[in-house]
């Protein structure tokens, strides 16, 4: 696969940010900085990546728990991002969902959702909507591993197949669900053939390989987009940190973060990748590697001074207010 | 003005609003009827008929019919709504809430906030309520005071034909996730309804009696029997304020406290179970509000604390009867 | 297969009561005589019993909103349902549960279910009781064709199939839920192939043929017993009446419901195969027949006759009473 | 005596329970935490820690780890109860209800009324509840004063270690099916706890303050912060009943309402949002019951019709604090 150089910086660039965001993220929250459940993207970026390079801002995702790396993807504004996980009045979400509700929606994204499979209902309406309106949008949810037996999440896919519509089921598998693994929650030896059952492909790709997933998902989104109806796509690759900060991670074998960390690296990947080809220099890396670090740094400093809400706020946004 | 039951009313304003707005649709269970069957497709119109027509009229792009998957069916009505569109969507009997209760709850009723308000999600949730029809605990329930207490979502009981057009209208229009009850014991009930578009607004309280002495407030199925006692204790020279909300979720405050304040009396009515139901929430609010103007205890009509049984005898006995609302008028009096 | 005369014998017994007390009910509804909504299972007697036969009262049963089949075969009182049809105090759920909700725990009947699928997660539990407690019994749920696309159903499955506990799924395929043909509410082309790919087995039966959904759940539940986790039988075989009585049945084809009594029925086949093997002269089977006529007399002349419950038993078991 | 936290007195009383009658176990997920794994099982105990050291003691028939799957978690667990079991299910955040509330409401709840009283369902479904941690819209709901509005269900919500240990043992005894709300705000919290087996039983309020002025009714979170406010008036000389219903279904009618009638005024406090609400249904109680005694507006102190915002600052004001009670018990007193 050959993508233009543009498609390579900027999806370099969006998994970098992705990283640096989150790992800036966990610092501040070790620091105490940013308050509730957060849960991290880091080792995950290419899932996010991947897929939505594919899509433009009238195609929709809707996320999980573990949100910042898909929105970041999406192409939500970071700043506005981190302010939001400052909680300030300014976030995206004026401080008011936090790490687990982040949105955007001028960029199609649903939200971050802190419900395990409380997503894919959400989407196969936006992918309805598609179809009625008869454009060629498509919806993804992303979801994890462990949302693979919720209800909703088997419910959402045979009504995707029934109505054939353009709804991208992306399950990340990164082998954990809180502390179980997967191969104690999924009772059955082969979950993309339980999923295909639903009567829709599934596109299976190394989460640690951009470029797999980027293919991958390129199938699932041109079957969605051709009104074939749904489609799949797994990504698997662990995640570098715990279900949440804090998370003691009991259920990690001896070197398995040393292991995944050293040898599936999306952004090493991609390095050695360009490397090889030649496609893009180490030097153009690094200068985006300097402008993500930079842009973080900006974020971290503006949500850190950026204005608090006031109580009267509390009460704003429930409903929308009518003119008098 | 024609006569229209409830079931035609709702139905009226359903191909209104569609023919008026392209992103309007209906999605359920059987709201087009005979998908992969040997018969026509659409000539079921949901279980209860309010959509009859649609598929006809509207093709299956707009009269989605789905399998049993209430969760799913909310779930994407919501997100149709958060892109744009107006889904009505028939969950069939109140009850099944609890099959999809956290996309009602959690998802559909919190976007709003938890984003920032920066999405509206103009999504209508239909479903047939109540009891009356030896349908016993699973098929019975009111369900509606539950949902009122959840933030972000609007709630609709109406009490006849009319008021239904109309608040199905505006529920339709409203930004807001609406979840609209339908007291099931009503459907055949009529009452003039006229052939135009009109809307209700929510938060408007209807006064359907006045009076110097009670004021009585009914939700629903119950607005038809708080009148018939009304009306017969009018025979004696007791005369009462009835209130129909309407809507429960906004609540017209107003109209209720101001009435209160003028009789100092209060009986509230409805079928649900007492506990954290909207009797005791209107009895709270008038204890707060309106208790320097109170002049004796305020009642509450409901259920008792019992699931909903199946016989006739059993079920009578269970809902609030136009005796037990003359009761407890007299007993706020006395 | 051969089976003991007793067996037989008490086979035809039951699916001849199940269809009179059906038909029986049936009219009755027309008469105005039971209140509320009923669903006949006219029809699919032999999916009740050939799974029943190979259960004992240690054994549990969870059923639908299409119950009275079900109760039949797992052994209820017969007169005790039909009171509560009536909706009489001696009724077996004194008159509070009706057609929808009529159980008998003496008999391992955990009750009929208003809620579509609602009933195998119960009956997970029930079976999770037998494997926690050692024993070799098995947990039946039945649930209908429209029940596999429900969250509930989906999920039921795979935790059974993760704790390897015996519940055994029984999905009576009568074609519609309510209105809806399966081919439409189902996505994709093989819902055995869905299920199975869950983890377990399925074994597929014509719901019509008593002697093939009594291999089918044999096979099933042999397996269960065995401590090898969950299996799932399919009866396939339409219903005589209406989804609920009243039902109009727009969604039938030309001549449909004439070649379902004519050529799908479980009693004329049955007495067919007894005819060829003579395991059971025609003479016995009348009798039966008519000892079962007798009984549904009785059962609908009692219930007329039996008492009415009072107002005050409407506020009486909704919790336990404990001693002063 | 030993102190203990909420969390260690509850793990204590699963303990117990489990070792002292084999039809208990434990059922959730992570539970044990860690299966399938190359970690320990066993070594997670529950994400809030309560189950922990169940596993290790139990083995894995009777610490039943599962995937995430509510409906079938509880359904298990009352699948389990109907044939005899005690099941203690675990459902993490409270908010979670809404993916199971089917088999909670529908099912569990209405088994014994629907069934003429033929069974019991020995069930207990643990959450962890309430506000406090920046933890937003769908992981900080108290959802119990929806959850007692269904007959059929009981409802617990300890606010003292000491309580939490004694309502989980009568919970695990109880033939009823039990919903047991942790205020999750209060896992660290201790105070003295014994190291014996007892119970407290349910419907049976706690007095925790004696005064002459004001009845203060709180639940869960909100005790010690009515305390705090109680205690800062007694300064002033303003002294305050403080009553802990402990259980809200059944709740302790008689109690509340005696104190009410020795004060003449009543102020309820909760973490919940205002509607169809706790604080409405015992404000409702007494504006019958206790009517001629009252001598001033029955004040509720909650949540405003939002729902849970994540800024600290947002959620500080969102949640009932000390002040607004003390403002409350002014309120109704001038
Ligand atoms: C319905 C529901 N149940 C439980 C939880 C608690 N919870 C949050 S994340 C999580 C694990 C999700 O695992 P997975 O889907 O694999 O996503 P990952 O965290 O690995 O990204 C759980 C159980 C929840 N948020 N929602
Ligand atoms: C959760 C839920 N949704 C919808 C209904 C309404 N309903 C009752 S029976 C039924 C169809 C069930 O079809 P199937 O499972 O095939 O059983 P059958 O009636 O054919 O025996 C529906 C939709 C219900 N009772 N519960
Ligand atoms: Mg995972
Ligand atoms: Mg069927």
């Amino acid at each position: 696969m050959t993508l233009p150089r543009e498609t390579l910086l900027r999806a370099y660039r969006q998994m970098k940010t992705i990283r640096e965001f989150e790992e800036r993220a966990h610092a501040e929250i070790m620091n105490g900085q940013i308050p509730g459940f957060t849960h991290l993207y880091t080792g995950q970026e290419a899932n996010a990546v991947g897929v939505c390079e594919h899509l433009s801002d009238a195609d929709t995702i809707i996320s999980t728990h573990r949100g910042h790396g898909h929105c970041i993807a999406k192409g939500a504004d970071v700043i506005g991002m981190m302010k939001e996980l400052w909680g300030s009045s300014e976030g995206l979400c004026k401080g008011k969902g936090g790490s687990m509700h982040v949105a955007d929606f001028e960029r199609g994204i649903l939200g971050a959702n802190g419900i395990v499979a409380g997503g894919p209902p959400i989407s196969v309406g936006s992918a309805l909507a598609a179809k009625i309106r008869g454009n060629t949008n498509v919806a993804v949810s992303f979801s994890g591993d462990g949302s693979v037996n919720q209800g909703t999440c088997f419910e959402a896919m045979n009504l995707a197949v029934v109505l054939q519509v353009p709804a991208i089921f992306v399950i990340e598998n990164n082998y954990y669900s809180e502390h179980t693994n997967i191969s104690y929650a999924v009772g059955c030896d082969d979950l993309k053939a339980r999923t295909e059952a639903f009567g829709f492909p599934v596109f299976v790709a190394d989460g640690a390989d951009f470029f797999a997933v980027y293919e991958a998902a390129g199938k699932a989104i041109e079957h969605a987009r051709a009104g074939k109806g749904p489609a799949g796509v797994f990504a698997e690759q662990g995640r570098y940190h715990g279900h949440f900060v804090g998370d003691p991670q009991h259920y990690r074998g001896a070197g398995e973060l040393d292991d995944l960390r050293k040898n599936h690296d999306c952004l090493k990947n991609f390095r050695a990748r360009m490397q090889e080809t030649g496609e893009l220099a180490s030097e153009e890396l690094d200068a985006v590697d300097a402008e993500v670090m930079a842009l973080i740094d900006r974020a971290v400093a503006e949500a850190k001074a950026a204005p608090r809400p006031t109580p009267e706020q509390v009460e704003q946004d429930v409903y929308i207010t009518y003119g008098a | 003005m024609p006569v229209k039951t409830m079931r035609d009313a709702i139905n009226e304003a359903l191909h209104q609003a569609m023919a008026a707005d392209d992103s309007v649709f209906v999605i359920g269970e059987d709201v087009a009827g005979c998908m992969g069957s040997n018969g026509k497709p659409g000539s079921v119109g949901g279980v209860f008929g309010v959509t009859t027509g649609i598929y006809d009229k509207f093709g299956p792009l707009r009269c989605v019919d789905t399998p049993i998957s209430e969760s799913a069916i909310v779930g994407a009505a919501a997100g149709a709504a958060l892109v744009g569109m107006r889904p009505v969507a028939e969950i069939m009997f109140a009850d099944f809430v609890g099959v999809c209760m956290d996309q009602l709850v959690n998802q559909m009723g919190k976007f709003r906030y938890m984003f920032g308000g920066k999405t509206t999600c103009p999504a209508v949730i239909r479903f047939a309520a109540g009891g009356g029809f030896s349908a016993a605990a699973q098929h019975s329930q009111s369900m509606y005071q539950v949902m009122t207490s959840f933030p972000g979502l609007k709630v609709v009981i109406p009490s006849n034909a009319y008021d239904a057009k109309g608040l199905m209208l505006q529920a339709i229009a409203e930004d807001d996730p609406v979840l609209f009850f339908e007291p099931k014991a009503l459907y055949q009930e009529s009452c003039e309804v006229p052939d135009e578009m009109y809307t209700i607004p929510f938060g408007k309280a209807a006064i359907l009696r006045e009076g110097d002495d009670c004021t009585v407030v009914a939700f629903g199925q119950m607005v038809g029997r708080a009148a018939a006692a009304i009306d017969a204790l009018a025979e004696e020279g007791i005369t009462c304020d009835l209130i129909d909300p309407r809507t429960s979720s906004p609540l017209d405050t107003a109209t209720i406290l101001e009435s209160v304040e003028a009789t100092g009396r209060l009986v509230v009515v409805d079928e649900s179970p007492p506990r954290c139901g909207l009797t005791a929430d209107i009895a709270g609010l008038a204890a707060d509000r309106a208790f320097h103007a109170l002049k004796g205890p305020i009642k509450q009509v409901c259920a008792p604390h019992s699931p909903t049984p199946f016989a006739p005898e059993l079920e009578a006995a269970y809902l609030p009867s136009v005796e037990k609302i003359i009761a407890a008028i007299r007993g706020t009096m006395s």
